[in-house]
């Protein structure tokens, strides 16, 4: 299957009217010692074999019947209208909205989106997305070191672990010294947390939910990072948590960054997902990306752009407040598709139930012997277990019975080494978690 | 400025409204988190039946335009046919429903495509490995760049210089400095090659990297390139190939057999991935053998019949990105792969060519196109003779363009060159197609002259008229309020 | 005529046709068949790009308005929003590619679907049982028509005769017609009921069936129902009921209690099945237990926790089409059912009413409503007056509604009514679609009078203008030649 | 999930413009013992819900992994264009194109798919669409009988099972006697005809494919039909066949009908699919059903309209051609798209793979020792096997390994009680055909 609409008339036609005699002369830049033969991959397929063989590899993949894991990649519903309206071809195969006159269907899903996460995090302004929730972060971070010109940042050990590495590499390049702040992962202990800070840190990265599920108050510390003119940085993993949480601006954070796949993006073995990054007024001019405005066309009617480009890598080049072009605009207008189809009520009563199927399997796993949970725990949808059980032992069982759970935090930290990070959402059923829990206590 | 047509204002809190089961109410479910932490601020979400916000964004699309709804011959961007095979292939829950901490065994077809994808690229690339994680061109630069830092630290050296082509797209510079390099610039000569005489001024060994697009943004191919790479090689100093060009030499060439150490791909153009009005696309990086140990994050390996995801190394420069790749993107991009095959890869960059070649002869009578060397796969028209004479902005020709129905092409890039637009029609475009749209060009071309009015006020068969950037950006609304 | 836009000028045999694969080469595949049955005649079929195909659909598309678009008030049509779950439940592999002779045992979920829907239908219409074969409303009364004429047959009685209104749609009398009765029109009276009197006149045991909708074509529902019925079944005269217009008493009142006989049902328009621009629809025909055994097709059947078709019995009136139903639309229709349930429904039907009877009274001060006694679901505009003082047609008044991005009502129909319009907002358009609804058609009431060549001239917002109906029919060109 | 865009404020203000109190007051007109107070249905149910039932209901459904059956309903590839290119929603919820000036993509996909049929089969007229290959031949004889006033129909025997069984119901109806003809599986034997046919029948109706997928040449009767006025009507049930085959109306006949399902529409338990009728030009007033035609607008460009309405129900009531009102419109548009998709070539060597892949298996069968194939027969993609094995054994051992196939032609002819048809497309593998004959040759 190919996707040429030339015939073999046209070519003809086409090269004399270049003035060459085969196609092969168009390559004569390029030095004949440079020319490929021919590339060693398989041969043309029609559609059809192409269809056979991908279902095939499909076929490969053995699915999960239940899942019970979360961790930053969230299994939650998506209304039949996002993939059946942001799969219009208008916005597939449109790209970046450069000629405003003909993109306002992307800029104003876009504009749509800013108003959803600016409004969801409690911030003033968004940008058009991130790649992903790690990126996100670390643009958060460079903003705290552009903004403050210090070149360390202390960052709570409990940031989704993914996130800290890509934070890790970002920062590594640009010499700035991360600190991880040892604290503790049900709560913040803000006694210890003045002990650790002073001034040198451009700022603070506070995970909430954080890779524990835990939701973590840290009003307590906003007042002490403040007074040095220094910034918080709110890291959401589940961004469907913000359908029920305080917002990050209202918890006192100057940014707010993280992941939105849960808002209308498939699991697709994490990417591509929908990195989010809001900020009060203050920082609008050091953001990262694209920004969509609102403006007047010269008939006078509303109308959307591309904005405060002067920002970015296109104008600024090595000034720029960063490198990022495409972004993973879709992703945001699959988020807008989600957020306007579920509403107000469809969006709290998802977070609700969210709530009230995970703390069911809380409860019922409570009631195990061999299980623990930690009391004082408040999470959204996702918590943590403890047992002696050996992990294979766990693992092999949930695996025969088509369960995806039960992940160890062994992975992740040293400390948590018979820990393990269980989820449940508004797709989990009761019999999912019944049928698990009976697993786990036959065990 | 309130905009009747926002979602936001047409929320009623319709007795349809969305909503999840759940069993007790809801302050007995809220009871499990402490009041302090919980929100009430929901209600600047909109509550629409569905029908309403099924016309709505369908109203939205059809304020949009596609490679689907016409010829969109943006410079630089590849916009060629996305196939609706890809995206049906993708959308199978099979691929899509896949949790990334699923268990080895579980995602074997996932992992051969990944493993299967990577190999075809390497082939392609002529690169001796490949990374799949990059989200997009300039997070695979960027990662690159970290590649190439780890590389010369790994080597003890400090390397704090980039070189990158005044020509050169934004994100390099941009992406050199987001890595901790310093930026220095190396001159194009008159052509719009790089200047050789410039460049060895500008190399030593404090230079970690040269930073290049092949053909270049003019569409040039570099004629001098055996040089370039001699000269570079000599300081150990790395070749970077932004591979936002590749189209042109596509199946013809291959960056890693002509001196690149480095090179990026972008899925979501030579790869013909949907770029979706902004992403997402993907980014693969591929290196040579000495910086293999440097990539990031994971690695899919297969062993005993079983591929599985293997942590690089402790010179990985680390991940650049949460969990693995925009494995959606990659599949589809491996999708076209193994469409086209080892035969259609044979065609696909002599048709770009023939295509850019073939617009290029019809408009080069009546425009002054800047690449007069020799045009690859796009070319660059200055406007700057146009615009001296008639008083219009390369801006008024580009939006009178979007009267005729099609896309404009890139305006104002590269900037060395004054008032141009760059062309880049792709293979997937008709003779037919080029044809007309040259008439129009020459069209407006005579408009200019005669009725330069029907520029500076154009667009006027647009769902929008002329957008005022100037406004947006001194007063800038950037989210929707109610009470505004 | 040549129409450069179809898709058979766009042809160009280009180098990506489309194949499959074969294995020998044409000559020796086709050595199979004698030369003398084999054609040479594909030559007239297009070879055009994936990409041109796409573009030249989506631009088909774009020339299209659905109820996606925007407000649809098509009397009689039921345009109710279409959920897009129904589509994606219907798409999924597990029910779209299941061959009909497929084993019972692998069909469960397919048989369970249109048992269960069943089930609902005759909760929802009140009759004893449901048949799911018919392919649309015509279909179904078809079907209707056979059941009625094989029971009298049974009874060895010769009933020539269907009665039906004269409003009656015209599918009623023709398929009378195709099921070999004669017609008898029975008159309606000033208000647009059935005349009781010439009823009571042309009643007699050569009458089989008398047709009805209700609330009728008109919109009004029958006030002498009672009696209607009964003139008819003290002769046996069977009740049919033209499901229609069913969406006005959907879970308020079932048909089957009110005294009709049989009964089809539209899901392409009360259960919320979109109609593709003219089908496929689904029909499905309800009757009391008198007329059980004449069922056409075949039946599913539920025993020992197994669900199976069964042929019925030998009273049957046989098969009305090929295998079982339309099951993908019959499988929409139980999608819709089992979301709304019976809360959805006990509020369907009043809120149909609601928007009816709001738009009614925001035009009744300006224009001629044809239904004064009750409006129910739809209402019928007479613009009788207005044309005759503008020498305007009805038409003209419908043209300018698309000129306001809406969809026109239903033109010239019921017959009763002269230049008339019936307009159908159904459940679910909000009150601001209505408000601003009548606020153009008051608009252009103004204009008909101001102005009345703007409602002569128009469309003029359209993709095109008004179209000549009577060159279509005098030299009509019904398919594409390209030596014309 | 209910799709009602009303707020409670709305109804209020709604029903006070009416001058209503409550929304029940809207029910006056039914006589109030009449209105039912609750459907005994279930509860409404969220869409996640509704998405969990029927995803549970589908997956009682155990699809074979093999096809090899055809009998009227075809196992074709869906190029990825139809679903993505038929699915715009202006298509998927417009009504019938009553209004041309915002109608154009309708009616023109519709003329495209009238070319494409009419020249499919050689004839000069096609319709908008029928219902199925079943109502399109009732349809078609209703021409025959209308034209020249005969009430008796001569039928070949191996017209689709399902066809005649319509056909019966609707002939019934009008006391049109139907006379079956007699004749053999494999071909038509023009002397046996010669001495059944008289013009006291309308028309002789003969399949072609034939329900034992036989290719019937049939030219020699056509001259004895048309020396009476009578017509020749041939019934396609495979209209891929088209793709290869002499066309109906090269052939002789005067209407072709049938089944289109093979362009596009999936297999779906038998519906919808898309019946066709075409016709030569002297019967194009009695055609039911739409018609597309071209026209001008009052611009002068070409546009499509529907036309010649005086032959329809809405026009012509109890004296027009046929009842037909909404038909299948949105499986021609699917037709149109497939057809334009593959276009001539793909056609072309998708007819071609048909007969690969089915020869292939006859051969393959023909070798087995408890298997006869029909030497005689010319087939396009189905043929006929004989076997003097148990039907439930062969039943049991294909059901075990998931491969539809063997349908008993016993089930519908008493004289075929050993025979079974077979079917091969071009989706069908060699490994399939390798696979089915194993399992045959160890029974
Ligand atoms: C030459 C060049 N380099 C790099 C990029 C950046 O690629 P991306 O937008 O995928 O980050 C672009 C894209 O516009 C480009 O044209
Ligand atoms: C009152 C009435 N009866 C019957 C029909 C015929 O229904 P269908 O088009 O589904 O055959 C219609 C459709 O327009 C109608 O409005």
């Amino acid at each position: 299957m190919t996707y040429f609409p030339h015939s073999e008339t046209d070519i003809k036609e086409m090269l004399s009217v270049i003035g060459k005699k085969n196609l092969e002369e168009l390559e004569s830049p390029i030095p004949a010692k440079y020319i490929v033969k021919t590339l060693n991959l398989p041969s043309q397929k029609t559609e059809l074999e192409v269809n056979q063989y991908f279902d095939k590899l499909a076929n490969k993949n053995k699915n999960y019947s239940t899942i019970l894991a979360g961790a930053g990649s969230y299994y939650h519903y998506i209304p039949s209208t996002v993939d059946e309206l942001t799969g219009r071809q208008e916005f597939y195969t449109a790209y970046t909205p450069y000629q405003a006159e003909i993109s306002q269907g992307t800029l104003q899903a876009i504009f749509e989106y800013q108003t959803y996460i600016a409004n969801l995090t409690g911030m003033d302004v968004s940008n058009a997305s991130m790649y992903d929730g790690g990126t996100a972060l670390a643009e958060a971070c460079v903003i705290a070191i552009n903004s403050t010109r210090k070149n360390k940042i202390l960052v709570d050990k409990y940031v989704n672990p993914e996130y800290l590495e890509v934070l890790k590499t970002y920062m590594g390049a640009l010499k700035v010294e991360i600190v991880i702040f040892e604290s503790n992962p049900f709560k913040l202990d803000v006694e210890a947390f003045k002990k650790i800070w002073n001034a040198e840190f451009c700022g603070f990265v506070v995970a909430s939910p954080n890779f524990c599920g835990s939701v973590i108050d840290y009003t307590g510390i906003v007042d002490i990072v403040k007074k040095d003119k220094r910034l918080v940085i709110q890291s959401v993993s589940e961004a469907m948590s913000l359908s029920v949480l305080k917002t990050p601006g209202d918890m006192g954070a100057d940014l707010a960054c993280g992941e939105a796949q849960s808002f209308g993006m498939p699991l697709s073995f994490g990417g591509p997902y929908l990195g989010f990054l809001t900020c009060k007024k203050e920082h609008l001019r050091k953001m990262p990306g694209r920004i969509v405005g609102q403006t007047k066309d010269s008939d006078g009617n509303i109308v959307y752009t591309l904005t405060l480009t002067a920002r970015e890598q296109h104008i600024r080049r090595e000034l720029a407040t960063s490198n990022i072009c495409s972004n993973h605009g879709l992703c945001a207008t699959r988020a807008s598709v989600y957020l306007s189809t579920v509403g107000g009520k469809g969006l709290r009563t998802c977070g609700l139930a969210n709530i009230e199927k995970s703390h069911y399997l809380y409860e019922e796993i409570s009631k195990l012997a061999k299980f623990k949970v930690e009391k004082s725990q408040i999470f959204f949808n996702e918590f943590v277990v403890s047992t002696d059980i050996a992990y294979d032992k766990i693992s092999k069982k949930l695996e025969e019975n088509g369960i995806l759970s039960f992940l160890p935090l062994a992975k992740f930290y040293s400390s948590l080494s018979n820990y393990y990070l269980i989820c449940a959402t508004e797709m989990t059923t009761k019999e999912e978690i019944d049928n698990l829990v009976a697993i786990l206590g036959s065990l | 400025m309130k905009d009747k047509n926002i979602i936001f204002e047409k929320s009623n809190n319709c007795i349809s409204s969305y909503s999840f089961n759940i069993e007790k109410n809801e302050k007995d479910i809220l009871n499990n988190i402490p009041q302090s932490l919980l929100n009430d601020n929901l209600s600047f979400m909109p509550d629409v039946s569905e029908g309403d916000v099924a016309r709505h964004f369908i109203r939205l699309s059809n304020r949009n335009y596609g490679v689907d709804t016409g010829f969109y011959p943006l410079g630089s961007c590849t916009m060629k046919y996305n196939p609706k095979i890809n995206e049906k292939v993708a959308g199978n829950p099979d691929f899509a429903n896949i949790h990334p901490y699923s268990s080895t065994e579980r995602v074997q077809g996932v992992l051969e495509v990944l493993y299967k994808c990577r190999e075809a690229l390497v082939e392609i690339t002529g690169m001796d490995e490949i990374d799949l994680s990059p989200c997009a061109g300039a997070h695979g630069e960027l990662t690159g760049l970290y590649i190439i830092k780890a590389y010369f630290k790994n080597k003890k050296e400090e390397r704090p210089i980039i070189l990158v082509p005044d020509s050169a797209h934004g994100t390099n510079p941009a992406s050199a400095s987001v890595a901790g390099f310093k930026v220095v610039s190396v001159k194009s000569d008159a052509d719009g090659f790089v200047d050789i005489d410039d460049l060895k001024q500008k190399v030593s060994k404090d230079v970690a990297c040269f930073m290049l697009t092949n053909p270049n943004t003019l569409g040039l191919y570099e004629k001098n390139l055996d040089q370039i790479v001699k000269i570079c090689h000599d300081l150990d100093i790395q070749l970077y190939y932004d591979g936002a060009n590749l189209n042109a030499i596509l199946g013809i060439s291959k960056p890693g057999e002509t001196g690149f150490d480095v090179v990026h791909l972008n899925l979501h153009k030579s790869f013909a991935t949907p770029h979706g009005g902004g992403g997402p696309g993907a980014g693969p990086v591929g290196v040579k053998k000495h910086l293999i140990d440097f990539l990031p994050g994971e690695n899919v390996v297969y062993k005993n019949n079983k591929y599985s995801l293997e942590k690089r190394g402790s010179l990985s420069i680390g991940k650049v990105r949460s969990f693995y790749a925009n494995f959606s993107v990659v599949l589809k991009s491996y999708v076209y792969i193994v469409s086209l095959g080892k035969e259609g890869f044979s065609k696909l960059g002599l048709l770009a060519l023939l295509n850019a070649n073939y617009l290029g002869v019809l408009l080069k009578e009546y425009f002054d196109i800047a690449t007069k060397p020799h045009i690859m796969h796009e070319f660059v028209i200055s406007l700057q003779k146009e615009c001296d004479e008639t008083h219009l902005t390369v801006m008024d020709f580009a939006k009178r363009i979007l009267d005729y129905g099609y896309h404009a092409p890139t305006v104002s890039f590269p900037l060395i060159v004054h008032s141009c637009l760059m062309v880049e029609p792709t293979e997937t475009e008709s003779k037919e197609t080029l044809d007309k749209f040259a008439e129009i060009l020459i069209k407006i071309l005579e408009e200019s002259k005669t009725n330069p009015d029907l520029l500076k006020n154009s667009p006027v068969n647009t769902p929008i008229k002329r957008v005022d950037d100037v406004m947006a950006a001194r007063t800038p609304v950037l989210k929707y309020s109610k009470d505004e």
